[in-house]
């Protein structure tokens, strides 16, 4: 009589986390370039 | 400089977005419970959405006023928006699909409506919206529009009998019964009608629940040709008003033959005594059927089927959608068509609308019933070694004649064992005794089982009653006693330390003095009352030293109490 | 130390011989004569903070007076940590953090480079946790019973709380055997200047660590209010967010502190610290960047991870939006193009902007964000006799701050007999 | 009882230290069964409470807090608000109107398996004790952790005293001792609350669910939640109509915690060899680093 069970997947978002991790790693390349630029 | 100026800029704008920040963040009002979409009155109104077709929509559902296109299309007639099939309108939208699909069908729709529109547009006339924005209304987006349910009860059936049959002469009840020869090869012919084999619509046309195999196979026809309870009852029902209507119309009776959604679908549905007088459709069913099981432990019973009909609302609410006896479906051991429940659990279930003792339970919920049978747990097969008067009560054995007892009196009460007025002294300390009209009581009982014919029959003797609040003692046991049955003699005042769950005289008496007052909706002394604030004073009468002096005294004790222990010391606000 | 009176700015002439302390008695005379301010007493900085810290002084008995309660702080049932919990222990803990990054770099890395600001910041770092994390005194409501955790026979070795209470006494000790070879120095004692110096190393490993565990320690104890944190903010990481970004927290606050005591210490500082300070600065900018980013992107991992999507669109989500992009995402370049384009001003700002975005962080967790669906009626904001005597701690740092600077060797050069090679 | 305890601490002293209650760590494991001693709570059948606010009288009156004047004409404006136990009141009554009719809840701490407040106290001051009650003592400092750590907002805090201290019902846990029910379940004239071991208590709240499945929902709050409460409460309605929380997960709330404690050990053990290495690395590299200082002046 009350709420149904229902599956909660808590790897639901891990797909995404890998994902913003590639981005993370392609950025931080260009950052760490943009940091370490000969300064003007 | 210039920077300078950019960083004063910046520095501002970041100031004012913090304080603007807090002031919402604090002003937020808590989203932690989701409201509940709000619904409208369905005024002919048709909430359009078809989920399950679109799934997920992308605009908003279409409100659809079906009640103006109805007055718009009085003469073109229904045919012009919904399909015909041979003679008959089928109620379904749009006209015509081209194909399977999502897109088909919003293309349809869009079709449908946007051509029919700008067409009268053109010839000028007043017609609805074209663009996408007028009918997808993102304000109407939660709006749920909900028809109560039509219930075709005694009265209505009755209704068209009648009409029906000073129409043709004779009551030929084939215009709406009819039953599907699944064996038949020629689908035109399936349809057939024989006199007394009337089923409910439900019988077929509701999907999903029934069992066996040979009313799977029907619905899945039924299924096959989209004629759900829904779209079945508007076809069978509207077509024939649509027939009748004008003629009707022409004498002047504005309401017969309804086909506006809310003239059925009222929301207001008769209640049995309503419906009591109303004579039932016959299927030459007999009055008083004797159910006997072959081979079955148990006596007959002699089941008063005339008063049983005169006492529900449908047939449906105990045979299911079959009209059949219930041995046809429900064996000793239980078939498939009877869902696997045998004819003792049939009959015994305590918690299944269709079953006896299911039925009078619902009915011992009613309130006047409630206060003392709240607290006696339900009884079915299951229950061990119930008493013999409990089975014997229906199950006679005798054919055809029902026992019935005579109604209960008090006259034959011994007064001076039977006491007017108890007085209950329990909360002595706190307040005068509480006085408790026994007798009164008893009457008010008495007359609450002889009024109902249901309680006349099984509670039999007056003893019942005095169980309702003596649970638990034996009359012939009380006979030899000369104390009265007093809750003292099995409910202690003090807790039991072995037994910390069995009730206390103490709240045996509020339990079950407030539980009966409540259950029968006696406001006076029911803890409804705790609303008005008014509580104890309903029975216990104020005395001298009662609750408000002994918060005084004990707020003083505390106090005192407390003065003498620096680390607890209390100190008011 | 709330008894003397500040100088102005007034060049100290190398000392050269260093007071020589034989017994008790030459210490006190020593003290007693460098107690005695200096230079001229009324310079406007004086004149304001002076009433502000008696008064804040006033309402600390106040406070021990009456209880916590109103009038002296808005606490109630709903909020049982407000500002001092949340500002002067969480945030200024996070500001101290610049201490132990610094060591980090210089003492275990080498960065000769940062060498010059090292003792100031550490300095800076012992004072914050000297009174900032001591202002928890004020906030706890038993404080006769502070003790407890250290002595007697119930340890709750169970608690989070247990091991930063641990933790803030150990890294004072650290500290202070940090800073003490300055001190050795002022005192002019040789031997134990040698001995010091050599425990320097030791202390600074031992301290780092406790830093890290503290630091994340501090978000751990928010770990039990799960239910009450918005979900935005709440996650299982959060110790990791908070050493995160205790790193670019402490480092902004040493930019921006050491901005500051160049203008007002400038003439004690040597020439070439004064050369290197502004590639020292430009150098601290682009680790800030660096960590900034880092964390940026735990952030966005976060948000994703505990299914807190759906609630960006809303206030709430606003106002995490805001926090996120607006002080860690923004500063983060400002401070690169800073360091790019060799602009102190710019990295000043972000810098500022930064300590902004910690201070906003930590109240989030601490107040703001929790609790957050209770009545405004029910809501806690800082009174004003809390806020007074916070301002009133701090300012006392700040006077023991540059009381120090002005007596110890900290941004001038050691003594030359002090002057060791490591 | 605060004073009781109060000197067996000062008696017991540092010399305490070593009496392995350092080396036991503090959270307590009860699991019904494999421990002798049982968890004891309370039943509350909330279609019983009639409202009558008696408990929070008699609750009062034990643990010497100020006594509510529970006579009608007060009771009447009181329950119109929904209320929070105070720091002058460890049990309150809160009236909901509901799809079936008024229902009465009575409040008090939930004395969970696994207490927030009891793993949040860095002095041992909460305790859950073998009995399962959560009980708070003297050598409290008041740092309020407890009051964050606890999913049921129960400690609260006296903010205005000078010697303040947190208060929380503790299931009377001296009236335990002497073997007497807690005041509450004493003068529940209906017999609402029902005081047990867990096993029992939760054996009937099952049993009463089943016998009346209509009455009931079939959900027992405490069973689970927060990893199991000794305070557990049936009812007819769902929990979130009765002013329950619904979100708090069925984790034991120490269990977040651990994530961290866990962790420190190692970091003790690992943060120092990898820096002591670093810096060993980084002497060799000395005119490196010199190096970089050129590029880093010009």
């Amino acid at each position: 009589m009350e709420e149904l069970f229902t599956y909660y997947d808590m790897f639901a978002t891990k797909g995404v986390e890998y994902l913003i991790i590639i981005v993370f790693l392609i950025v931080i390349l260009a950052f760490w370039k943009f940091v370490n630029m000969k300064p003007f | 400089m210039n920077r300078k100026l950019i960083f004063f800029l910046v520095s501002i704008a970041y100031l004012i977005l913090i304080s603007y920040g807090l002031y919402s963040v604090y002003t937020v009002e808590a989203t932690l419970r989701v409201k509940e979409p709000p619904k409208i009155k369905p005024e002919n109104k048709i909430a359009i959405a078809r989920t399950e077709i679109f799934g997920k929509l992308e605009r908003p559902q279409v409100i659809f006023n079906h009640g103006k296109h109805e007055e718009a299309f009085k003469k073109e007639g229904c045919n012009t928006c919904h399909p015909e099939k041979d003679g008959q309108i089928l109620f379904d939208f749009p006209k015509t699909v081209k194909k399977k699909g999502k897109t088909a069908v919003m293309n349809a729709y869009h079709d449908q409506c946007i051509d029919c529109h700008k067409k009268s547009s053109s010839e000028n006339k007043k017609t609805g919206p074209v663009n996408c924005g007028d009918c997808h209304k993102e304000k109407e987006k939660a709006i749920q529009v909900k028809y109560p349910v039509f219930e075709f009860d005694f009265y209505v059936h009755d209704k068209h009998v009648k009409k029906l049959k000073e129409k043709i002469g004779k009551d030929d009840c084939g215009l709406c019964h009819h039953s599907y020869d699944i064996n038949e090869e020629d689908e035109t012919l399936a349809l057939v009608y024989e006199k007394g084999t009337e089923e409910s619509c439900y019988y077929c046309h509701e999907f999903g629940k029934k069992r066996g195999p040979e009313l799977t196979a029907i619905t899945t026809v039924a299924a096959k040709k989209g004629l759900d309870i829904r779209s079945a009852s508007h076809q069978q029902c509207l077509n024939c008003h649509l027939k009748y209507k004008e003629e009707y119309l022409k004498k002047g009776e504005k309401e017969a033959c309804p086909t506006e959604c809310s003239k059925c679908h009222t929301g207001k549905y008769r209640t049995v005594a309503e419906l009591e007088k109303i004579v039932r459709p016959d299927r030459d069913q007999k009055d008083k059927p004797f159910i006997d099981i072959e081979n079955s432990k148990m006596k007959g019973v002699t089941f008063d089927h005339k008063s049983h009909e005169a006492n529900s609302k449908t047939c449906r609410s105990c045979h299911h959608e079959t009209l059949n006896a219930c041995d046809t479906c429900h064996s000793l051991t239980g078939k498939p068509e009877g869902n696997g429940i045998n004819v003792a659990n049939a009959y015994h279930h305590v918690f299944s609308e269709h079953s006896c003792a299911g039925c009078h339970n619902k009915k011992k919920e009613e309130k006047k019933c409630a206060g003392c049978h709240h607290f006696i747990p339900a009884m079915d097969v299951e229950t061990m070694n119930p008493k013999k008067e409990t089975c014997t009560a229906c199950h006679s054995g005798k054919k055809d004649q029902i026992a019935m007892p005579k109604p209960l009196s008090t006259a034959g009460l011994n007064k001076d064992k039977v006491k007017k007025e108890v007085e209950i002294k329990v909360l002595e300390k706190e307040f005068e005794p509480s006085k408790f009209p026994h007798l009164d009581i008893i009457d008010k009982l008495v007359k609450v089982s002889n009024d109902s014919k249901m309680a006349t029959y099984f509670h039999g003797n007056l003893q019942t009653l005095c169980e309702g609040c003596h649970h638990r003692s034996i009359a012939q046991a009380e006979a030899q006693k000369d104390t009265p049955p007093n809750c003292k003699n099995c409910h202690m005042t003090a807790y039991d330390g072995q037994n910390l769950n069995r009730t206390r005289l103490l709240s045996a008496y509020h339990r079950q003095c407030m539980g009966c007052h409540d259950k029968m909706g006696i406001e006076k002394g029911s803890s409804v009352r705790f609303k008005e604030g008014d509580r104890c004073g309903t029975c216990h009468k104020k005395k001298v030293g009662g609750p408000t002096e002994i918060t005084h005294i004990k707020n003083q004790n505390v106090a005192k109490q407390n003065k003498n222990n620096i680390l607890n010391v209390w100190r008011p606000k | 130390m709330a008894g003397e009176k500040l100088e102005t700015v007034e060049i100290v002439k190398e000392k050269d011989e260093s007071p020589n302390i034989k017994n008790l008695g030459d210490f006190w005379n020593f003290l007693k004569k460098e107690l005695i301010p200096r230079g001229n007493i009324g310079t406007p900085f004086n004149v304001i903070s002076l009433p502000i810290m008696l008064l804040g002084y006033v309402f600390i008995v106040l406070r021990l007076a009456y209880g916590l309660g109103k009038p002296v702080t808005n606490l109630n049932q709903e909020y049982p940590w407000g500002l001092w919990i949340g500002f002067d222990v969480v945030t200024g803990v996070a500001f101290a953090g610049g201490a132990y990054v610094l060591c980090f770099i210089v003492y275990v890395l080498r960065a000769e480079k940062y060498h010059p600001i090292i003792r100031a910041t550490v300095l800076n770092g012992f004072l914050a946790y000297l009174f900032y994390a001591g202002a928890i005194v004020l906030d706890i409501g038993r404080w006769w019973n502070i003790y407890n955790p250290m002595v007697g026979n119930n340890f709750g070795v169970n608690a989070v709380m247990f091991l930063v209470a641990w933790h803030f006494f150990l890294y004072m000790i650290a500290a202070l055997i940090e800073f003490s070879p300055t001190i050795a120095e002022w005192l002019g004692m040789k031997r134990l200047r040698k001995i010091l110096g050599a425990m320097t190393l030791g202390a600074v490993i031992f301290g780092i660590t406790l830093s890290t565990l503290h630091q994340s320690g501090l978000g751990a104890l928010m770990m039990m209010a799960k239910s009450k944190i918005h979900p935005l903010w709440f996650t299982e990481f959060i110790p990791i967010l908070y050493f995160v970004s205790s790193i670019f927290a402490g480092l902004s606050l040493v930019i921006f502190e050491g901005s500051i005591s160049h203008k007002v210490f400038g003439p004690q500082i040597d020439e070439e610290h004064h050369k290197s300070y502004d590639d020292i600065v430009i150098g601290l900018a682009r680790i800030c960047a660096v960590a900034m980013f880092g964390y940026f992107f735990l952030k966005a991992i976060l948000l994703v991870h505990e299914h807190a999507l759906p609630y960006l669109n809303s206030t709430m989500g606003f106002w995490y939006l805001f926090e996120v992009i607006g002080f860690v995402l923004v500063p983060c370049f400002m401070f690169v193009s800073g360091a790019q384009q060799k602009n102190l001003s710019t990295i000043k700002f972000a810098a500022i902007l930064t300590m902004l975005g910690i201070i906003l962080n930590r109240l989030n967790y601490t107040f703001i964000a929790y609790n957050w669906f209770v009545p405004l009626s029910e809501k806690y904001w800082p009174a004003p006799m809390e806020l007074i005597i916070t301002a009133s701690i701090i300012l006392t740092e700040i006077w023991a701050f540059r009381w120090m600077v002005n007596r110890m060797p900290v941004l001038r050069k050691p003594p030359a007999w002090a002057i060791e090679k490591h | 009882m605060d004073r009781r305890n109060f000197l067996k601490i000062i008696g017991s002293g540092v010399a305490g230290a070593a009496t392995g209650n350092l080396l036991t760590p503090g959270r307590t494991l009860a699991k019904e069964g494999t421990s002798a001693k049982e968890l004891y709570g309370i039943l509350v059948d909330t279609t019983r409470c009639i409202g009558c606010r008696r408990c929070e009288l008699g609750c009062a009156e034990v643990n010497g807090l100020p006594i509510p004047d529970i006579s009608e004409s007060k009771n009447e404006n009181l329950l119109k608000t929904i209320r929070k136990t105070s720091d002058a009141q460890y049990t309150i009554i809160n009236r909901y109107e509901t799809e079936k009719g008024t229902i009465f809840v009575p409040k008090r701490c939930m004395h969970c398996n696994q207490p927030g407040c009891v793993a949040a106290c860095l002095v041992k001051a909460m305790r859950k004790r073998p009995s399962g009650h959560v009980t708070w003592d003297l050598n409290c400092i008041g740092c309020r952790l407890c009051m964050i750590s606890c999913p049921f907002d129960i400690p609260k805090f006296e903010y205005n005293k000078a010697m303040p201290r947190i208060q929380k019902c503790n299931l009377c846990y001296d009236r335990y001792n002497n073997g007497v029910l807690p005041a509450c379940v004493e003068v529940c004239p209906t017999q609402a609350l029902m005081f047990g071991s867990r096993r029992q208590i939760l054996d009937e709240g099952k049993r009463r669910i089943a016998a009346n499945p209509d009455k009931y929902i079939e959900h027992i709050y405490g069973e689970y939640e927060v990893g199991g409460t000794s305070h557990l409460y049936i009812s007819s309605v769902p929990f979130e109509q009765i002013g329950f929380r619904k979100d708090l997960g069925t984790v034991a709330y120490p269990e977040y915690s651990t994530g961290f404690l866990y962790a420190v050990p190692f970091i003790f053990v690992l943060w120092p060899i990898v820096m002591l290495g670093m810096n060993r690395a980084t002497k060799k590299s000395k005119e490196d680093e010199g190096h970089h200082e050129e590029k880093g002046k010009h």
